[in-house]
């Protein structure tokens, strides 16, 4: 605590920081921003809210220009961070903080240059007026399984980081094949891995395999929207945070990541969202899945996914066309 | 009496009927009352002066704009009026705009064509009466030209040609050959009047021209503030106007006043007697006559001129065809234009004789 | 150097001002000269760098390779032959859509034709996005409701399908076409205004019956505008993601842009991506080599000079079949998308659809009371999109102005400046111009101005478009009149070009201030913390998957947009050639 | 000999000096080597058939086309051609364009205003002055319509007011008053002509109207295929053309051939010598004469006309002012045309003498 509030002083004198966000939309980055200036007067959190490509196009642009905008960079590619950290433009920086979240979002890099900031999982959606919940699918293999023929929704690789990930986890689960049983079992594929929650809900495909925070929130407003978690385990989705190597307000960079990773604030804020709390035994809001929800997860590590996606996106593009 | 040229030698049926037509712009009235009958093959001028209602007229004949009151019709059948109106394109007219309304995006020959084309003229023939109305109107090497690149004499003459070539059933011609020099003028009234006479088109004739209109017309309708004032042959309108203003509105006039006495007109001021040409005339102290310019003569010496007594010039101008005098008769009363040909030169202040053709003499009020 | 001149000159006669020596005192050449700069630095700039980049490597060093990997691929070869064939579908759509409203409501006693007039107006409103969904909604193969109420009508034939499917190359067109049309119709409507009637009684006291005189002279006479129209409608289908992505991606059909889009993913390929969009630029200057054969030494004058005066056509019948057709397309086009918004704006849960208990105003209190962002994003949305508009109008005008009338060097090319933005997808355009202006010397970083300059750069080619097509509709001695007399060329634009160009600089400005509220790929680059735009929150939303405040937001954007553009048509005021009765 | 009306009574200095200008569009030369010299304060008019090149020599006057060869100064500065060029706007003219180029978006007051506020003439002063020009032009109860809602002649008298109002020094008209009736023009001819006099305009004049040009020039400039024919006062041009086209444009006349020997002319058919007026002409059998239908007479009884022979009626039309007549040399050669007044009537196929008054005779080739 008292590390801390000699870290609020610091960062006081710096009075502000800016932070490139892509895994939360302006409204909740606002909030965070708010709740966390409330935490710590004195300092201002400017928050830049794009998308992951937009946000790292943006640091290359700042960087070639040599002018430091970014303190904070929250992305939800991996990629990114190996790439920056091979740089070197990353700061190396353990916040105390870490040591509170979970188990398995810890020491995401051994060197300590990006932490998990945030969790999201991927599992199956249906429409409930689709689909009774005895007949739901409760595999990610239910997906080729030719009773959804027509019926299914996946994301497309090469547009949405998430469904790299998942993808690179549906190989190391059922091997290169599978994608063409997938393309045969002709799933509407969309270009976000949302796309495939708004497709379950308008009844256009029955089954889905997409974001559950999304569709349990979608759910809780009335939508005819159901999660299941399958056997093999929902797929886990990273989002780091690092603190750039060059940032203009370091202090508050790394106050700002104490907070980010091992706040109440954020947890709650997470939970009210209907987002994954990282805090180790954290239960999250009712109707959506915990870390502790499941007995596996599945998620590739940073070098794994950085090598993997390019593959799939090969090997999904082979098999579907597009 | 010379005998009258161009006289309508057509036959008597009414091709184009104007009854009582009326045009408000608001509660401004462009056209008032007016009617109008034309024969078929008949060729009528609307002279006027600017702004009077003569384009306006037009464009209800041809059905562009709607009538306030009254109506049109055309071989005896409504065209135009309450109840019945046929579309500009049903009519079988055609028309030159006073502004041209040639297309910019259509070559010279592509004009003048688009009427053949949209009646669906084989496309030889279409061409080779293109090419034909195009020498007629001289245009023949700018086919090809686009009207941008067109003096504005040379506009007009596509628009001309364009409104020929059809060969319509009515020809309406707004000031057709406004922009051309004289000689050019001439000539195309000729061809006006040579086309329209091998085809027997109906048309109306909008000019501020005066002689073109004397030569080229069967007859002349004079409007003024929307209405009919005289309708008649240019002999007639020109020798026996009825109105003062369309003595002075066709050719120069002497708007003089006069006394009337057994069939004799005496001006004021001089003493001459000139028999009435008009039957119609009775006693009066107080009329206005019309003496045309060029029947009154400085001397006595000219054949079958009526001598009226003697004047003084007051002023002068040479014209280059003829002399314009301003002469006062020496007993007072209202000064007189004489025209004098180039070779006859008075000085100012002199006195001469006056003549006076009775023919250019006519009773208007 | 008068003294000779002015000694015997009477005093009567005007102040002589022939001491101008020097051509550089001639302001009008000093503002079309910094036009040109302003355009270079807008556009030369970024396109430069981009072209620059499409030939370097990695390293930095000079290479074909770009063009090799970018385009060696047949895969991606045939998303540029997809993207190209999109094009020419979407803009034949578009035409058939656009021209014959245009006629309609400009020239025609068509009944209701201010209504069609807003109807086609407040399909442009629509952010492409929302009615990319709504669409989805409409003629998804499964569940749209058009096939849900076909196959209640008609009954299904075997399977479970409606015969109508947005997922296809035909569905893409179509909702491209419904969202992009308003430019055609705006663009034509425009020009048709200019058009003095007698051109057309000309057509049809020589025999021209109305279809014919409709398609004999008057929308030759109006195609400058429509080519010009038509350009941007082929380039902008072809350089678009938004709505694409939505429906290209799940219909399986590859495009440039989605491409394109892939180049972005990690790893990096930015000098791929930019030698993948060379073609669309060559495609630009090929676009404007057609357009100057098509329209060549033709005249399209239509404001003589010589009063001219505008009649609605009576189109007898006619007009009834027109009025089915107008209301047809604002149907599709707004009724039915718009419906389906508000329905979804006014709902619990979008995905129940009509349902009872599932109505509320929650989403709207949320916008205006809750939401952190969105009042903000807003007000700054009225205020970039407004003064982008602003300027583009009065740049636009005057680049055309200068290129149509020759006045600055190189027509030409500063014509191809003026529309190759268009040609550049959106995102790399926006890292150009990131690069060139966030940081020093320029150091807009995060500011409003760089969103304003980046919203011009993109849409200028509209507003000099359709300026250019407008000039070329006034007699040039309309001009000469002016200078004749003593006016400069400002003068020129200021008292003759801007006030007879009334109605199609007001409709630049409403077009553009529409697209700029919907403009995203920029947008979504180069918005800070306190420049945010209400496309790119709807953007988040999406991804929130939060589409009934997004319904909301959209319904209000519609609202806003609707109230500029009726504001607009107030300002462009009485007709002078509409010929009071 | 007359006194010539309308000389030029102004300072000798040149204010518009035209140096061989040429303009090309493409390969076709549209004028010609075209070098005019107007003093300050003259009134030269510019006539030739349609499409010889006068407009296009009054808007590279205007500064709005460029010389393809030559220059133009004005008051001894170069204000177009190679090397400096003075922009429309700072060369203090003003012009009426053929197409009157008004502005459809301005009330008639506004378009008439816009010079003087272009120059910033204080409003109250401005208004009292488009006041005024209003009514000469007849125009003042119509001052806030729009153009659309005006007749084609109101229109051309807008660009007349418009061009007028603001006291330019060098004034272009290009055909100002070809869509006036005779009356008007004749009127409006003369304002310009007071106006121009009043503050001394420079003023080039297009017209196509002889009789107007006649009244209203110092100077005519006849311009044929974009060359200079002739630059002449009105007199001279009609009494002594100098080439048969300029003898045929200006005026009717009869071009024929006739012998010239010892000072006098003999046309073929006739045996009366008419002494010729210029002087430089040598003897020659192939001579082409110009000479005035209205110099010639049909009898012999006319003060100072010269007895040529006798002639037989051809054909005659009925002109209103006068007979025309054509009628054939006895002895054979070239048709003349004959005007004669109305009084004067002679039927087709009767013989008479003809005689002539010598200063219509012209030799031209
Ligand atoms: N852009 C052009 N290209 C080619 N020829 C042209 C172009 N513009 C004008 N001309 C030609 O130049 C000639 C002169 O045109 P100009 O307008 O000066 O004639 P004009 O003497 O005013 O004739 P009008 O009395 O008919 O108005 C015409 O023969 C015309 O066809
Ligand atoms: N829309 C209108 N509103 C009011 N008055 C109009 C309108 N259009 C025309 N006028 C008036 O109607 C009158 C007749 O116009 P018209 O064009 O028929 O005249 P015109 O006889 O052809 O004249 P010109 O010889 O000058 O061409 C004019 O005085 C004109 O000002
Ligand atoms: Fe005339
Ligand atoms: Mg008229
Ligand atoms: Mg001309």
């Amino acid at each position: 605590q008292t590390s801390l509030d000699a870290l609020h002083e610091a960062a006081k004198k710096e009075g502000e920081l800016t932070w490139y966000i892509v895994y939360l939309p302006s409204e909740d980055a606002e909030l965070m921003s708010r709740t966390f200036t409330a935490r710590y007067p004195g300092v201002k959190v400017n928050v830049v809210r794009t998308t992951a490509q937009v946000a790292f196009q943006r640091l290359n642009q700042d960087l070639k220009a040599k002018t430091a905008n970014c303190d904070v960079f929250s992305s939800t590619d991996i990629a990114h961070y190996l790439d920056l950290k091979k740089r070197k433009l990353l700061m190396k920086y353990v916040p105390a903080a870490s040591a509170t979240m979970d188990k398995r979002l810890q020491n995401l890099d051994p060197d300590g240059y990006y932490h998990v900031a945030s969790v999201a999982m991927v599992g199956l959606v249906y429409n409930t007026q689709k689909v009774k919940a005895a007949d739901a699918p409760k595999s990610w293999n239910d997906l080729v399984d030719p009773k959804w023929r027509g019926l299914a929704s996946v994301g497309h690789p090469g547009f949405s980081g998430f469904v790299g990930v998942w993808a690179i986890e549906m190989r190391k689960l059922y091997g290169d094949g599978w994608f063409k049983k997938l393309a045969a079992n002709k799933p509407q594929v969309g270009r976000s891995i949302i796309d495939t929650v708004t497709t379950v809900t308008s009844g256009e495909r029955s089954i889905g395999a997409g974001p559950i925070n999304l569709a349990a929130m979608m759910a809780e407003k009335g939508n005819p929207l159901a999660i299941v978690a399958p056997k093999e385990g929902p797929v886990l989705m990273l989002s780091p945070s690092a603190v750039m190597a060059n940032a203009p307000h370091p202090n508050a960079s790394k106050l700002f990541m104490e907070w980010l990773l091992g706040s109440e604030d954020v947890d709650k804020l997470s939970i009210d969202r209907f987002g994954v709390p990282k805090r180790a035994g954290a239960k999250p809001r009712p109707g959506v899945l915990g870390l502790d929800d499941s007995k596996t997860a599945l998620r590739p590590d940073p070098q794994e996914s950085v090598d993997g996606v390019p593959e799939v996106i090969d090997l999904w593009r082979d098999a579907f066309g597009v | 009496m010379p005998n009258m040229p161009n006289m309508p030698n057509t036959s008597n049926m009414s091709k184009l009927h104007l009854k009582h037509i009326h045009k408000n712009y608001g509660t401004t009235a462009v056209v008032n009352d007016l009617s109008l009958e034309l024969r078929q093959g008949e060729l009528v001028t609307l002279l006027g002066p600017s702004g009077c209602g003569k384009t306006t007229t037009l464009r209800m004949i041809a059905g562009f704009i709607e009538l306030t009151a009254g109506s049109i019709e055309m071989n005896g059948q409504q065209i135009s009026g309450a109840g019945r109106t046929v579309p500009p394109e049903h009519r079988g007219m055609s028309m030159i705009f006073q502004s041209y309304a040639i297309w910019p995006n259509m070559t010279v020959a592509e004009n003048v064509g688009f009427g053949l084309d949209v009646r669906r003229t084989p496309a030889a023939e279409s061409k080779r009466r293109v090419g034909e109305m195009l020498e007629v109107v001289h245009l023949g090497h700018l086919a090809h030209r686009y009207p941008a690149e067109l003096s504005g004499g040379q506009q007009q003459r596509v628009a001309l040609a364009r409104a020929m070539v059809v060969r319509p059933e009515v020809l309406l011609l707004d000031e057709p050959l406004s922009n051309l020099d004289a000689n050019l003028r001439e000539e195309m009234a000729n061809e006006i009047r040579r086309l329209h006479d091998e085809f027997r088109f109906t048309t109306v004739y909008v000019t501020h021209d005066q002689s073109e209109a004397m030569t080229i017309s069967d007859r002349i309708a004079v409007l003024n503030l929307g209405r009919l004032e005289q309708i008649d042959t240019p002999w007639n309108l020109y020798n026996r106007p009825h109105t003062p203003f369309v003595a002075g509105f066709i050719g120069r006039t002497n708007l003089v006043s006069a006394t009337l006495r057994a069939g004799c007109i005496t001006l004021d001021g001089l003493h001459g007697e000139v028999p009435i040409q008009d039957e119609a005339a009775r006693d009066r102290a107080d009329a206005r006559v019309s003496i045309r310019p060029q029947s009154l003569y400085l001397g006595t010496d000219v054949l079958g001129a009526l001598p009226m007594g003697r004047v003084a010039v007051v002023s002068r101008t040479y014209l280059g065809e003829y002399w314009d005098y301003v002469v006062r008769p020496l007993g007072g009363g209202d000064t007189l234009k004489v025209h004098a040909p180039p070779s006859s030169v008075l000085e100012i202040g002199h006195e001469s004789a006056l003549s006076v053709d009775p023919r250019g003499v006519a009773v208007v009020s | 150097m008068l003294s000779a001149s002015e000694a015997v000159a009477p005093q009567s006669a005007q102040p002589v001002r022939m001491a101008v020596p020097s051509r550089l005192a001639d302001p009008a050449l000093w503002l079309f000269g910094i036009l040109v700069v302003a355009l270079v630095l807008l556009v030369a700039n970024p396109i430069l760098r981009l072209v620059w980049d499409s030939f370097s490597s990695a390293d930095g060093g000079a290479t074909l390779r770009n063009y090799t990997s970018g385009l060696g691929r047949s895969r991606n070869l045939q998303a540029l032959l997809n993207s190209l064939y999109l094009g020419g579908a979407v803009t034949v759509l578009a035409l058939a859509l656009g021209v014959p409203l245009a006629l309609a409501v400009s020239r025609t006693n068509m009944p209701c034709r201010n209504l069609t007039h807003m109807g086609v107006l407040a399909a442009f409103v629509m952010p492409n996005f929302l009615g990319a969904i709504a669409w989805i909604l409409l003629a998804g193969p499964n569940a749209g409701w058009l096939n849900r109420l076909w196959l209640e009508v008609f009954g299904g034939a075997g399977d479970d399908r409606g015969p109508f499917n947005i997922y296809s190359f035909w569905g893409l067109a179509f909702v491209i076409a419904l969202y992009t049309f308003p430019l055609i119709y705006v663009f034509t409507k425009s020009a048709l205004d200019l058009i003095s009637t007698e051109l057309e009684d000309a057509a049809s006291i020589h025999g021209a019956g109305k279809f014919r005189t409709l398609t004999r002279v008057t929308l030759p006479l109006v195609m400058p505008s429509i080519v010009g129209a038509a350009i941007l409608i082929f380039l902008e289908s072809v350089a678009l993601y938004g709505t694409p992505a939505l429906i290209a991606i799940p219909a399986g059909i590859n495009l440039a842009t989605t491409q394109i889009v892939s180049f972005f993913e990690y790893p990096l390929r930015v000098e791929q991506a930019a030698a993948f969009s060379m073609p669309i630029l060559v495609l630009t200057v090929v676009m404007l080599w057609v357009q100057r054969r098509l329209l060549s030494r033709k005249g399209f004058v239509s404001v003589s000079g010589k009063g001219g005066e505008r009649r609605p056509f009576d189109i007898g019948w006619w007009k009834w079949p027109l009025l089915a057709y107008a209301a047809l397309v604002s149907l599709l086009t707004v009724v039915m998308p718009l419906a389906i918004l508000v329905l979804a704006s006014l709902s619990k849960a979008w995905g129940r659809g009509v349902a009872k208990g599932n109505i509320t105003l929650a989403n709207y209190y949320d916008i205006f009371f809750q939401q952190l962002t969105v009042r903000e994003a807003i007000v700054n949305t009225v205020l970039y999109s407004g003064a982008t508009a602003l300027v583009c109008v009065l740049m636009g005008l005057c680049v055309a102005y200068a290129v149509q009338r020759r006045i600055t060097p190189w027509p030409g090319v500063v014509q191809f400046l003026a529309l190759a933005p268009v040609a550049v997808p959106g995102l790399i355009l926006a890292i150009g111009l990131y690069a060139a202006y966030a940081g020093p010397p320029f150091s807009l970083y995060g500011t409003g101005t760089l969103i304003v300059v980046a919203f011009t750069t993109r849409f200028l080619p509209i507003a000099v478009t359709a300026c250019a097509a407008a000039v070329r509709s006034l007699n040039p001695e309309l001009e000469e009149a002016v200078r004749v007399l003593g006016g400069g060329r400002i003068t020129v634009l200021a008292r003759v070009v801007f006030p007879l160009l009334k109605t199609t600089l007001v409709g630049v400005f409403i077009l553009v201030f529409v697209i700029c509220t919907k403009e995203l790929s920029t947008a979504v680059f180069l918005t800070g913390p306190a420049s945010r735009v209400v496309s790119v929150l709807t953007l988040d939303l999406s991804e929130q998957g939060n589409y009934e405040t997004l319904a909301a937001m959209g319904v209000v954007l519609v609202v806003i947009t609707t109230l500029v553009v009726a504001a607009g048509m107030r300002i462009a005021g009485r007709d002078f050639m509409l010929r009071r009765p």
